[in-house]
This record gives C-alpha cells, sequence and structure tokens, in this order.
C-alpha cells in the first residue's frame, strides 16, 4: 500500500560542511572524546583528610594509555558507570603516562559512588577538555603560585612541570593556605616540592589547632613573607571563588599585569565540549575556553568571580 | 475422652487485607463465647470535608477514599453530581467510565486472588514465596493486573486515582493508537487468564453455608457497573435515590465502620452478590467459566466469593474487548458536556469491585457541596462477615477442628470478602 | 535549487504518498483555547488529511525532533568488577512537515551549535540527517519577530520549501530526494507570472510585520547592561518554570544524568533538555548557587539569545518566533524585555558597569 | 553483584500505614513488568498488606498516611526507633494530605458530621514530620512507581537520594500539553515540583499540588498570574490548600 518510491533513505540534505567536521566513527580517539571514555582501573586510594581522597587511575588498554595526553591544567570527564560524570582537574605529572592521579572531594552522587569504590574498580575517563596553565610562556620567569583548599588539586600539575623542567624557571614560591591544619593535603610530599624541585613552600591555616606551629590567618598574609619583582613574576590562582578576588586583587596592586595571572574556574558542568552551557561565564564556556583563564578574561567576563 | 476446648483468637490489624481489622473468637468449654469482627481503621471523615467544595473538585476528593477503588468512588461522586445538576455527559465519555470501571475492576480482583487469597490456599505468608514456588501462576496473575492497571491507565490517565474523569464527561479521551494497543493486549492476555482458572480449579474452597441476602445492582441490559436498580436475591427492589432503605446504616460499639442491614439480619455485596443477582447478563464465557467451579446462582458460601471474582474477570476481558471497539469507532473528540452549577441532590451508585458503593451529594446554587453521605461496599459487608464468623465458628466446633485450623478457615473467611477496610471508614 | 509550481491537490496527494510512507511530523490541531483559537503542535501524522496546512504557529516548536527532551547518550552493562558500553547514534529517518522559515533558521543554528566547533554532537548529526524538511511560509502573526532577528526567509537547511502563490505553490528544491519524489506528480516550471507572484508574497510577508524589535548592537548593549536592575524588575515576575525553553525552537541547554536499570545489571545515560531558568541550572556540589537569583537566570537566557555565546560565533540565536513569549504564563516577552531594556538606557546613563575593579 | 569493588544489597525494608487510603502502599505492586527485579532490591520485613510474615528488623521503613490519633503516635515513634532511616511515603505522610482539610473545623464538629456525636477519637491531621524526625520524603497522591524504584535503586547502591528541583511545567510542556491556564483554568504545575511526569495536565485536569513546592517557588508572581488572567483566587486556594502542601504560603498571600 506504502509506495516505497517515496521512502527517505536519509542522509539526502546536503551537510557535507559539518559531515566533514563529524565524528569518524572508525578512528577510535575522537569518538572517546564524545560519548566513550578510556577504562581506566584505580590502582590505589590515598586518602587525605576526611573529605578528600587521591584516587591512581591507571587506563586499561596500554596503546590508549600511551596516546593519553594532557598539559597542566587541564580537566577530565571521569565516568563513575552507574552514577554519572564529573569533571575532575588532572592533578599527576604530564609526563607519567602510567598513572593518572585524581584529588577527589566527596561531594554528590558521582563523587560519593567513587568513594565506596574499592582498588581495582573500573572506572572510564573523557577528555583531557580545556585550556592550561601556559609553562612555556612562563619560561626564564619567575612563577608564584597561590593555592587554598582543594585549589591544590590542579596545582599539581603545574608542580610537577617545574619539577621536570626547572631549569626553564627562576625563582619558584607556592603559598598554600587551607582552613585547617588536617585540611593541607600532600603534606607529605612538601619536603619533595621544597628540595627536589626547588619551590620555596609556605603554608598558612585558618584555624590552628594545638598541634600546628606554623602561620594562621589568610592567604593574603603570607606576602609578607617575601617580595617579588612584579615585572618578572608570573602568578598561579587556585581555589574558593573568594579567595581568587582578593589574592588577585592584592597581585595587581603589586604590579603583576593582569594577563600574567592565572586563574582556574570551577562551574557546574555536564558535557565537558562546550554544548550542555551549564558551564557559562558571561558567554564565555568554562570546559572550552577554561578553566583555565587570565585575570584579564576573567575581569572582563560577567559574574566571573 | 474428648478434652472440652477453650481458646481464645484475637488477630490484631489482620494482614493481607486493605485497612485495619480485628477477628477475635473466644471459645469456652467447647463452646462458642465470642465471634467479632472489628474494624478499628482511623476515620478519615470525608464526609466532613467534602462539604463546602467545589463540585468539580469533590471526585478527585472522594476518590482518595480507596487507594484500590479510587475509580468507582471518583464516578460514584460524578454519577450524583451530575443527576443532582441535570448534567447529560456524551456517549462516548460513558463507554470510557464503563471501560475504566473494567479496568479497576479487573486490577483489583487480580490484586486479591493473586496476592490476598491465593497464599491462604497455598499455606504461605504472602506472594512473594508463590513467586519462587508457582512462576508461572504469579506471572498470569501479574499480567492479568497489568492489563487490569493499563485500561485504567489509558482510559483516566492514571491507574490510581483517576485524573481525567471529571463531571459532565471526560477531559481527554484515550488516543486511537493507546486504544488499538489495549485491544491486542487484551487478546494476549486470555490465556493468562485460562492459567488462572485452571489454577484455582486445583484449590479447595471450604463448605459452609449461612444463608444471606444478596444486594447489587442491576440495570436490565448490562452485567451491573455504573447505575441501576437496587435489588437484593430476596426479591427487593429500589431506586438508586432509594439507597438508605438499601442500607440503614447503624453503629456498633466494637467498630468504627458501621453496619448495614436490609430484610434480614445481615446482607452481603461484592462479586458473588453481583453473580447472584446477574447470573445472566454475564457473558457465555463467563458463565461456562463459572460451571466449571459448580458455581450457580444464588450461591450462599462466601468463600465462593474468590471464584466469583474470577467469573467476573472472564467477563471483563470479553466486555472490555467490545467496549474498545466501540471506541474506536466513536467520536473521541465528543467527551465532555459543559454545565453551570446548580443546586440540587442525588444518589450515585456504581458497582465498585467489593461491591455496590453509594455516593450522596447536595449542591448549593454555586455547585458547592453541602451535604454528603458515602456508604461503602465493604460497609455493607462487615455486619455479614461478623455473622459469618460466628456461624463459622460452631461448625468448626461441631467438626471438632482444633484452634489454628478454626483461626485459619475464619481468616480465609475475612478474606474471601476481599474487605476494603480503610475505604469503610472513610 | 530548482524551482518549481505545483498545484494544490497536486501537492496534497504528493504529501500523502511521503506522509504514508514515513514516520511524518505535521502541524495538526490539538487543542481549542480560552478564546475559541486553535492550539496546533508537530504531532505524528499518517495521512495529509491530519494535517492542518493553513495552521499559524505550533505551540511547541520542532526541535525535540532534533534533540529529544530526553535522549539516551550511552548504555553500561556490568559483568562482574567490569563493565561494557554501549554508544548508539542511529535515528530512524523522519519527514517533518510545515516547517516556517524561522524554524528552519532555528534548525540551521542549531546544526551550528551541535556540529560546529571541536566535539560536533554525533547524535544530534544522525537526525539531522535523517530528517526530510518541507518548508511553508506564512504570514506572521501580530506578535512574530522573526524580521527584526532577519530569520523571516530561509534558503537552506530544508529538502523542500513551498510558498503560497494564491492556487499554486511556488516549490524550493533544495535535495535530490525531493526532487526524485516530485518527479512522479505533475510540476510546472515557474511562469513569469509565478515568479512575479514569488515577489509579491515575500514582499507582502516581509511587510506584514507588526512587532519589530531593535537588535542592533544588542550585543554589546547587554554586555553593558548586566547590572541592570531591569533583570530584576522581570525576574520578579519570572516563576522559574522552564516554559519558555522548553518551547524555544533554540534552546538547547541540557543536563546528563545517569541511572541504574532497575536490576542493577546496567546503566543508561541520558541527557534531559534543561533550561537556564531552573533553579539548580548553575548550582554546584555543596550548595553554591552562581546565578542564585531569578533576574540572574532570566539575564542568561537573554544574553545567551541575543548576545550569543563562542558556541555560536557569539551570533544571535533568538529567531523570533516569539514562542516563549506566548508560552509564559508570567508575560515575558522578548519585545517588552528588550524595549524596557533600550528605554531604561536611554534614561539613565550612568548604569555603565565599571569593569575591571567591580567588587 | 559485586560492583566497582563493593556488593549491591537488598534494602531491608518495613512498609507501615497510617491514616490513609493505601494507595501508596499499593503502587509498590504496580508496574508489573518490572515487579519481580524491583522486589529483588528489596528484603521485605513487614507489609501488612500483602504479607502476614511480620519482622521488626529492617533499615528502611516506609511511612504511609497522616497521623490522626494518638495510637499512632505511639506507634509510628516505635517503628522511629527501630528504623535506621524513615521514609515519608506520599502525599499524606509529606504534608498531610487531603486529610488535612479536616483541621479546618473543629474536630467535634468533624466527628458530629460523620459519626452523629458517637464517642470517635480523633485529632488534627499531623504529617510525619511533625512527630518524628524523617530522613526522605516521596511526594505524590498517590507517589509514582517511577520515582520510588529510581530511589530504591539509589538507596541500594549507596546514592544520595534526590528529587527534581523544578516544576510540573518543564514535564508538562515536554509532553507537549496545552496549558491549562490557555484553556481558562487555573493550573498549580508552576508551584508544584515535578516528579509526576505531568499526570494531571497531561490527562487534561490542572495539577493540584500533590508534590508539594518546588525549590524556590516564586509564590507572589503565581498569584499574580492568577489575578492578571482574572481567575478566581477562591479556586486557587481551594486548590493550594487540597493537600495541604502549601500551607506557609497560603498564609503569606492573606
Ligand atoms: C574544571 C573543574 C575541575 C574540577 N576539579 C576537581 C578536582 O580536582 N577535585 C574535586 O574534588 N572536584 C573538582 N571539581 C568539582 C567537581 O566537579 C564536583 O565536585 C563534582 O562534579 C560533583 O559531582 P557529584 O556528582 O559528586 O555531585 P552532584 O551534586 O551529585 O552533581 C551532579 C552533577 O552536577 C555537576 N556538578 C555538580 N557540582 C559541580 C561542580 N562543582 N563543578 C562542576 N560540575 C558540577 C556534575 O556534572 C555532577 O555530576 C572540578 C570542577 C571543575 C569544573
Ligand atoms: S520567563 Fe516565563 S516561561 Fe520562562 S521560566 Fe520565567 S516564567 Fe517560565
Ligand atoms: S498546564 Fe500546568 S503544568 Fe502544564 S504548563 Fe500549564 S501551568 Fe504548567
Ligand atoms: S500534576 Fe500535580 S497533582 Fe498531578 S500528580 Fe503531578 S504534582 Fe500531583
Amino acid at each position: 500500500m506504502h509506495d516505497l518510491r517515496f521512502n527517505i533513505p536519509g542522509q539526502d540534505l546536503n551537510l557535507e560542511p559539518f559531515a566533514l567536521r563529524a565524528p569518524d566513527f572508525q578512528k577510535k580517539c575522537e569518538v572517546m572524546i564524545t560519548d566513550r571514555g578510556y577504562k581506566c582501573r584505580i590502582t590505589n586510594i590515598v586518602p587525605l583528610s576526611g573529605q578528600e581522597r587521591l584516587f591512581l587511575l591507571r587506563i586499561v588498554d596500554p596503546l590508549e594509555r600511551e596516546l593519553f595526553n594532557f598539559r597542566p591544567g587541564q580537566f577530565l570527564m571521569l565516568e563513575v558507570p552507574g552514577y554519572g560524570e564529573a569533571p575532575i582537574s588532572i592533578s599527576s605529572s604530564t609526563s607519567n603516562h602510567e598513572f593518572i592521579e585524581l584529588c577527589i572531594r566527596r561531594a554528590g552522587h558521582v563523587t560519593s559512588a567513587l568513594f565506596e569504590a574499592k582498588q581495582g574498580a573500573i572506572v572510564s575517563i573523557r577528555g583531557p577538555f580545556g585550556t592550561a596553565f601556559p609553562m612555556e610562556q612562563m619560561k626564564g620567569r619567575n612563577v608564584l603560585m597561590v593555592a587554598g583548599g582543594l585549589g591544590i588539586a590542579p596545582m599539581r600539575a603545574p608542580l610537577f612541570w617545574i619539577g621536570n623542567h626547572r631549569d626553564w624557571y627562576r625563582d619558584v614560591r607556592l603559598l598554600y593556605g587551607a582552613k585547617e591544619p588536617s585540611q593541607l593535603l600532600f603534606s607529605y610530599q612538601f619536603e619533595e616540592w621544597q628540595k627536589v624541585s626547588n619551590v620555596k613552600l609556605h603554608t598558612i591555616v585558618e584555624n590552628p589547632d594545638g598541634s600546628w606551629r606554623g602561620r594562621s590567618g589568610m592567604i593574603t598574609t603570607l606576602f609578607d613573607e617575601f617580595t617579588f619583582d612584579p615585572e618578572e613574576t608570573w602568578a598561579i590562582v587556585c581555589g574558593p571563588p573568594a579567595m581568587f578576588k582578593f589574592v588577585c586583587n592584592y597581585l595587581d596592586l603589586k604590579g603583576i599585569p593582569m594577563n600574567r595571572m592565572f586563574v582556574s574556574l570551577e562551574r557546574r558542568m555536564h558535557c565537558g565540549m562546550g554544548k550542555c552551557c551549564r558551564c557559562m561565564v558571561g558567554s564565555t564556556f568554562t570546559c572550552l575556553d577554561g578553566p583555565v583563564f587570565d585575570y584579564w578574561s576573567v575581569m572582563n567576563l560577567k559574574e566571573a568571580i | 475422652m474428648k478434652r472440652k476446648l477453650d481458646f481464645d483468637i484475637d488477630l490484631h490489624h489482620l494482614p493481607r487485607v486493605e485497612g485495619h481489622g480485628n477477628i477475635r473468637i473466644s471459645v469456652r468449654d467447647g463452646r462458642l463465647a465470642e465471634a467479632t469482627w472489628a474494624v478499628v481503621e482511623t476515620p478519615r471523615f470525608f464526609e466532613a470535608i467534602v462539604k463546602g467544595m467545589s463540585a468539580e473538585r469533590v471526585p478527585f476528593l472522594t476518590s482518595r477514599i480507596c487507594g484500590i477503588c479510587s475509580i468507582s468512588h471518583s464516578l460514584a461522586s460524578i454519577r450524583a453530581l451530575e443527576r443532582a445538576m441535570e448534567i447529560t455527559p456524551p456517549e462516548t465519555a460513558l463507554t470510557i467510565r464503563l471501560l475504566a470501571m473494567h479496568g479497576e475492576t479487573l486490577q483489583s480482583h487480580a490484586l486479591h486472588l493473586f496476592f490476598l487469597a491465593a497464599p491462604d490456599f497455598l499455606d504461605a505468608p504472602s506472594a512473594l514465596p508463590i513467586m519462587q514456588s508457582h512462576p508461572e501462576i504469579v506471572r498470569a496473575g501479574l499480567q492479568l493486573k497489568e492489563l487490569g492497571n493499563e485500561i485504567s491507565t489509558v482510559t483516566t490517565g492514571r491507574c490510581t486515582h483517576p485524573v481525567s474523569l471529571v463531571l459532565g464527561g471526560v477531559s481527554k479521551a484515550p488516543s486511537r493508537e493507546l486504544l488499538l494497543r489495549l485491544k491486542t493486549m487484551i487478546a494476549e492476555r486470555l490465556p493468562a487468564l485460562e492459567r488462572t482458572t485452571e489454577f484455582f480449579s486445583t484449590l479447595t474452597i471450604p463448605q459452609f453455608v449461612r444463608e444471606t441476602e444478596f444486594i447489587s445492582l442491576r440495570n436490565g441490559s448490562a452485567y451491573p457497573s455504573i447505575g441501576g436498580d437496587l435489588v437484593s436475591t430476596d426479591g427487593v427492589v429500589r431506586d438508586e435515590e432509594d439507597y438508605l432503605r438499601m442500607t440503614n446504616e447503624y453503629l456498633v460499639a466494637f467498630s468504627t465502620s458501621k453496619f448495614t442491614k436490609v430484610t434480614r439480619q445481615s446482607s452481603a455485596a461484592g462479586a458473588l452478590a453481583r453473580f447472584n443477582n446477574n447470573f445472566g447478563l454475564l457473558h457465555p464465557r463467563a458463565r461456562a467459566a463459572a460451571a466449571a467451579f459448580g458455581l450457580e446462582p444464588v450461591c450462599h458460601n462466601p468463600f465462593m466469593n474468590n471464584v466469583a471474582q474470577l467469573v467476573e474477570c472472564h467477563h471483563i476481558m470479553e466486555d472490555a474487548a467490545m467496549l474498545v471497539d466501540r471506541l474506536l469507532d466513536a467520536d473521541l473528540l465528543d467527551i465532555r458536556t459543559a454545565f453551570k452549577p446548580k443546586a440540587g441532590s442525588a444518589t450515585g451508585a456504581v458497582e465498585a469491585p467489593r461491591g455496590i458503593l453509594y455516593h450522596h451529594l447536595e449542591t448549593d446554587d454555586e455547585g458547592k457541596v453541602v451535604k454528603a453521605d458515602c456508604i461503602i461496599p465493604t460497609t455493607q459487608n462487615n455486619a455479614n462477615i461478623h455473622y459469618d464468623l460466628h456461624a463459622l465458628a460452631e461448625q468448626a466446633l461441631a467438626e471438632g477442628r482444633n484452634e489454628a485450623e478454626t483461626e485459619k478457615l475464619c481468616v480465609i473467611l475475612v478474606r474471601s470478602y476481599d474487605p476494603c477496610i480503610s475505604c469503610s471508614v472513610h | 535549487m530548482i524551482y518549481k509550481v505545483i498545484s494544490k491537490p497536486e501537492f496534497i496527494s504528493f504529501i500523502d504518498a511521503i506522509v504514508k510512507a514515513n514516520n511524518a511530523y505535521g502541524p495538526r490541531q490539538v487543542d481549542t483555547g480560552r478564546r475559541g483559537e486553535p492550539i496546533y503542535q508537530f504531532m505524528p501524522v499518517t495521512s495529509a488529511g491530519e494535517i492542518a496546512f493553513d495552521y499559524t504557529a505550533t505551540h511547541s516548536s520542532a526541535k525535540h525532533l532534533f534533540l529529544p527532551f530526553r535522549d539516551e547518550l550511552s548504555k553500561f552493562s556490568f559483568t562482574d568488577g567490569n563493565w561494557e558500553q554501549e554508544v548508539r547514534y542511529d535515528a530512524p529517518p523522519i519527514v517533518l512537515i510545515g516547517l516556517r522559515p524561522c524554524d528552519i533558521n532555528a534548525v540551521n543554528i542549531l546544526d551550528d551549535v551541535m556540529l560546529r566547533g571541536p566535539y560536533p554532537s554525533p547524535y544530534y548529526l544522525a537526525r539531522r540527517r535523517n530528517t526530510f524538511i518541507i518548508g511553508m511560509d506564512h504570514l506572521p502573526l501580530a506578535d512574530c519577530f522573526c524580521k527584526s532577528m532577519n530569520r523571516h526567509t530561509v534558503n537552506h537547511g530544508f529538502n523542500l520549501f513551498c510558498s503560497d502563490i494564491g492556487d499554486r505553490y511556488y516549490l524550493s528544491i533544495n535535495s535530490a530526494n525531493a526532487f526524485g519524489f516530485l518527479k512522479e506528480f505533475r510540476l510546472e516550471e515557474p511562469s513569469y507570472e509565478d515568479n512575479c507572484n514569488l515577489i509579491e508574497r515575500r514582499k507582502m510577508i516581509k511587510h506584514s510585520f507588526t512587532t519589530n524589535i531593535e537588535v542592533t548592537g544588542l550585543p554589546v548593549f547587554l554586555d553593558i547592561e548586566f547590572d541592570s536592575p531591569i533583570w530584576q524588575k522581570w525576574g520578579d515576575k519570572c516563576l522559574s518554570c522552564g516554559s519558555c525553553a522548553m518551547v524555544c525552537p533554540t534552546c538547547y541547554c541540557y543536563s546528563v544524568e545517569e541511572r541504574f536499570d532497575i536490576d542493577l545489571k546496567g546503566s543508561t545515560r541520558q541527557n534531559h533538555l534543561y533550561s537556564c531558568n531552573l533553579v539548580d541550572f548553575a548550582q554546584v556540589a555543596g550548595g553554591h548557587n552562581f546565578r542564585p537569583k531569578n533576574g540572574d537566570r532570566l539575564k542568561y537566557r537573554y544574553y545567551h539569545h541575543y548576545r550569543g555565546f563562542a558556541a555560536n560565533d557569539n551570533q544571535q540565536i533568538c529567531v523570533g518566533c516569539n514562542r516563549c513569549g506566548r508560552a509564559c504564563l508570567a508575560g515575558i516577552n522578548p519585545k517588552d524585555v528588550i524595549n524596557d531594556l533600550r528605554l531604561e538606557r536611554e534614561s539613565c546613563m550612568t548604569c555603565v558597569s565599571t569593569s575591571p575593579d567591580r567588587t | 553483584m559485586n560492583h566497582l569493588g563493593f556488593e549491591l544489597q537488598p534494602l531491608k525494608i518495613a512498609s507501615f500505614d497510617f491514616t490513609c487510603c493505601e494507595g501508596c502502599q499499593l503502587q509498590l505492586a504496580n508496574r508489573e513488568s518490572t515487579l519481580p527485579e524491583f522486589l529483588a532490591l528489596v528484603d521485605i520485613r513487614n507489609f501488612r498488606e500483602i504479607s502476614s510474615e511480620r519482622h521488626d528488623d529492617y533499615d528502611i521503613a516506609l511511612v504511609e498516611g497522616s497521623i490522626t490519633r494518638s495510637d499512632e503516635i505511639e506507634r509510628l515513634k516505635t517503628i522511629r526507633a527501630r528504623a535506621k532511616m524513615l521514609v515519608a511515603f506520599g502525599t499524606c505522610a509529606c504534608f498531610g494530605g487531603v486529610n488535612s482539610l479536616k483541621n479546618r473545623m473543629p474536630q467535634e464538629a468533624v466527628i458530629r458530621e460523620v459519626y452523629d456525636g458517637k464517642a470517635i477519637e480523633t485529632m488534627p491531621s499531623m504529617r510525619i514530620g511533625d512527630i518524628v524526625e524523617v530522613d526522605y520524603g516521596i511526594p505524590g497522591c498517590p507517589v509514582s512507581k517511577e520515582e520510588v524504584e529510581r530511589i530504591v535503586v539509589s538507596l541500594v547502591s549507596r546514592s544520595p537520594v534526590t528529587l527534581p528541583t523544578y516544576p510540573v511545567c518543564v514535564e508538562c510542556k515536554q509532553r507537549l500539553n496545552t496549558c491549562l491556564f490557555d484553556l481558562g483554568e487555573i493550573c498549580l504545575g508552576p508551584v508544584t515540583r515535578a516528579g509526576c511526569d505531568a499526570v494531571c495536565p497531561t490527562g487534561n485536569t490542572a495539577c493540584l499540588g500533590c508534590r508539594g513546592p518546588a525549590e524556590e517557588i516564586n509564590f507572589p508572581a503565581f498569584a499574580q498570574l492568577v489575578r492578571d488572567k482574572e481567575l478566581s483566587m477562591a479556586d486557587m486556594r481551594e486548590k493550594l490548600a487540597f493537600y495541604n502542601g502549601f500551607g506557609d504560603y497560603l498564609e503569606e498571600e492573606t
């Protein structure tokens, strides 16, 4: 009865310009990024504090493991099958192809599931996504890093990078603050950062307890411990939004040009590919144009901080 | 030498029935001292809270009287209000409503037969172990229940607490696609009904007879569902509006639900009552199913209510298929009559799964309800259950049954009525 | 593009043939409104007779046929301690009849968003490729403002476009298939008069717009007015109900949800159309909400539509169909909001935000 | 089954009903096609409506109905003491439900109306949360079995339990319904929490708000909209009062 001559076979419209850009379904990597990830095994789980743990992931497929490359500051979408995806900064060294380290705080569906997961469990990652800290451009300069709380997570990749390319940079300094001493994560690495990577470390906590020997107060008070040459210094700032404002304002006053300060922004994200629009800041996608922004752009973005 | 029996059965909150009821039996020196059926449900006072509410909202309120027969309650209110305010719904809407009633009854009967009654006959605490022991029977039961729910969903928008049954008709007609799907679904599930019938024919129904008066609706042309005359197996015939003389509600001290009677000490409503009064209007297939169980009118064994429900399922499957066909040919756009609120009062009687259900509503000029009275099937069965318990306990003692056997029989008896207690205390 | 002319009865038989041979969607009257006006939606159709060719506008756009309200992205199946992921893009072919020029422009905009940029969406591409679009022009409704957005005409993105020139349709045939199908029917070459009629028709449509919004320079203007009190004023009216985004032909923001299957043997990842007006659109784990106020969220919707986001090269994505305006119970509509902004701008010259040292 | 290295265990569940129609419990037996899978997720310890087995050890108590008599308070407290997690199940439990309509009148008058002065105990209807601490509420009159399934799966998989935050209109628009306001009726969709797939507006009847208010609703704007459309405020109030989910807003409004 139905006239088969009128059956539309599809793919009739000339969508060539798009089709060319569309993912090549045969080519593994591109497909991966949009909807499928790399399978990873959780090889180790290190408790960092009551709320944060370090997860060591190893990409299961050796070929994929070799292919997976990222730059410091980029993030990935971590899929815990059954629970969903969450954007997480890559917290390991770019030169480490064996393991990917993620420093994660228990917050909601995906992260809680990850906290329930046991060593050996298999999850998946898509990515890497987003912009990176311009480590090459900082060559020959001083690097001033300021991390607050969980802001240390995205800061570790640049720290490792600097450790690996220490002769590229002059003075490297890390200011690291947290609410409580127990929330200063990775204290077991402090010595390594200082001795091996030659990073000058200043720590501070807001609420000291009996055992705390160091300084207490806001992170900005650490600036009285040293001087720096604003002309020669690039800054990286990661932490809660309130901290950006104070720290960047201070650095601005001290004379570091706004386009030499870098921050990593956080927004709600569902796709990581500039489609879901959950991570918009002004007219900019945190996932595509960020998460690393220079402070000048941030100031020009509506509602960034 | 035979020992004199002394025991007390006190079943608090009888399980596997809808709502809260207690059975109390005490035997002293081998003689029955007490047998009571007490409803201890918390009352919800629907008749009071419905006062002042706009007529068009009332069906949504009264459907909340019962989670199992919400469609019946909704339609009883709608019928009362439409008669009170002289609204004539379009023919298509009436057909949709009839089909909705079928869906509800099928769902309710399947639930009762498989989840509530069957475990008694198989000595299981619930249907869950039966799922392991008789998976194919439970599957058949679920298929029937699902079909019942699907019919209700297609016709009223949701299987519990209908959304599209409104004054003046229905607010939305099912789409042709859904009706066609329903049609195939009914046809596909006939074997499940056959399997169920086979299974129930292997069970032993206890022998017990206490003559009583069975009340139901009768409309002369079709097996009763919505509206009609009030009739009894004792020959009483009354107009729908005369419902008070068909119930004669009275209060008893040990129960929060009222008791009712007509000509005798007590009366019964439900599947068996409908069967007894309307046997001739059943679909031939349903009559054949009854014959297979040796069920014929007038049957006075309350345990046979289970079988009567099964017989009704046969009728429903046939009739529902016919109604679906009728709807496929009907004008699905003409489903709702506009109306102006007005003062009036009328009764709406429908055959809920558990028996005849009355809503009597009175409205003022603005269409607000000023008076309400609802009489629920289980209310009309309470007295009968109560006196049946007495007679059954006597019979059990005479047959020399022990405490456990007596208790079991009494429990099965009460469940055979499929009481809907929260409904009866509304 | 090939141009032909077809008589209306012949056109109906063409549509009937194509509808009968495919899964087709077209405008159908679904209800009658409060004032007796017909209400239309794009619904499945099985014969040409069911299609309301003379419809005004559908209440909802046809967007959900390209971006379903809920769409399955992938499935996981679990085995003890491991899992496999299955991703499927296939979409059955459909025919979509009666899209207005603005609606087709909207699809073209979605093409830009979904298919350009670094990560083209294979899900969208599969549906888009398999959709046969038959467009139809119409006289604008009183509140249409697609001319202001320059979206009242369209010259690509459809397979076939029909302009009503009295007793016949002037066809713009834009695909080989469409041409192939039409060969079976009686077509005529457009005569000189037909061409004149077409021009006349276009002119008439163009001059029939009664609602106009001044959108030139709007992007910059929106940046400047970012902190304007106008947003709070309209935000106070907004119910954050998301209706506007649901009916809009270009709103595409979404959420991704993943759920275990009921047997726990697998899970499904779905995306779910969301709206930037919904309360938790920008809320992150832990409870911080980057846009806590109705006004902030409403502003973002306008920002996205009239300023544009990077994904769309900062182009405006509103096509001027005013579906959001009609659907909004609170009476919020682009014309009033934008005019209000402009008015406010004219009356008060001081509310330019003073970046960069905003506090 | 072992997933991510841990076992997903069935929930020890018990279901109790108080003053209500038991329709919510009934939903647990609905969606027959997935019933076997659903039952595999739970270990039913106590469920009078369908089983005569009773056990007092359970992790999760589903509590249906509102509280209208003193013996119910005691029973509820015992359940709370035994349960690790108590879920208010359905609109009556979460908000008081239609039973609360009787709170408008003196209780003596209510009793007189129905029982002719017989001594019947009753008190103003209370929600479960008025008496004991509630861990989660699953609203709905009746609850949606799909949502219950989703929540049970969340609990089994140790995931946080969440409800949609947005209003019914979102789901209503996704079903391509004609808005009831366009048909001249007041619908509570814009202020009511979604999750029911907009069943009422899809059946062409107004949402009566059985799922209670959505997150951070704009109530003044809703009342204004009813006024602007020249619809009856009395009708709006009757609808808002129907399930008692909007008590606070009604007070604010009058
Ligand atoms: C670029 C970037 C890097 C991040 N890096 C880290 C990190 O290294 N360590 C860490 O612990 N956290 C990090 N976060 C925050 C982390 O993404 C959230 O804590 C996480 O998404 C919460 O997911 P959930 O499913 O557990 O929470 P839920 O509350 O259940 O959230 C549901 C979904 O909403 C989205 N979402 C919720 N909160 C956030 C949020 N804060 N940011 C983005 N999306 C969110 C996610 O898609 C999430 O799956 C980062 C966020 C961004 C944007
Ligand atoms: S603008 Fe209107 S339609 Fe959109 S969310 Fe606000 S109230 Fe709803
Ligand atoms: S009918 Fe109700 S739920 Fe649907 S859009 Fe209108 S107001 Fe919202
Ligand atoms: S539409 Fe409203 S009243 Fe109906 S189920 Fe949903 S929340 Fe409840």
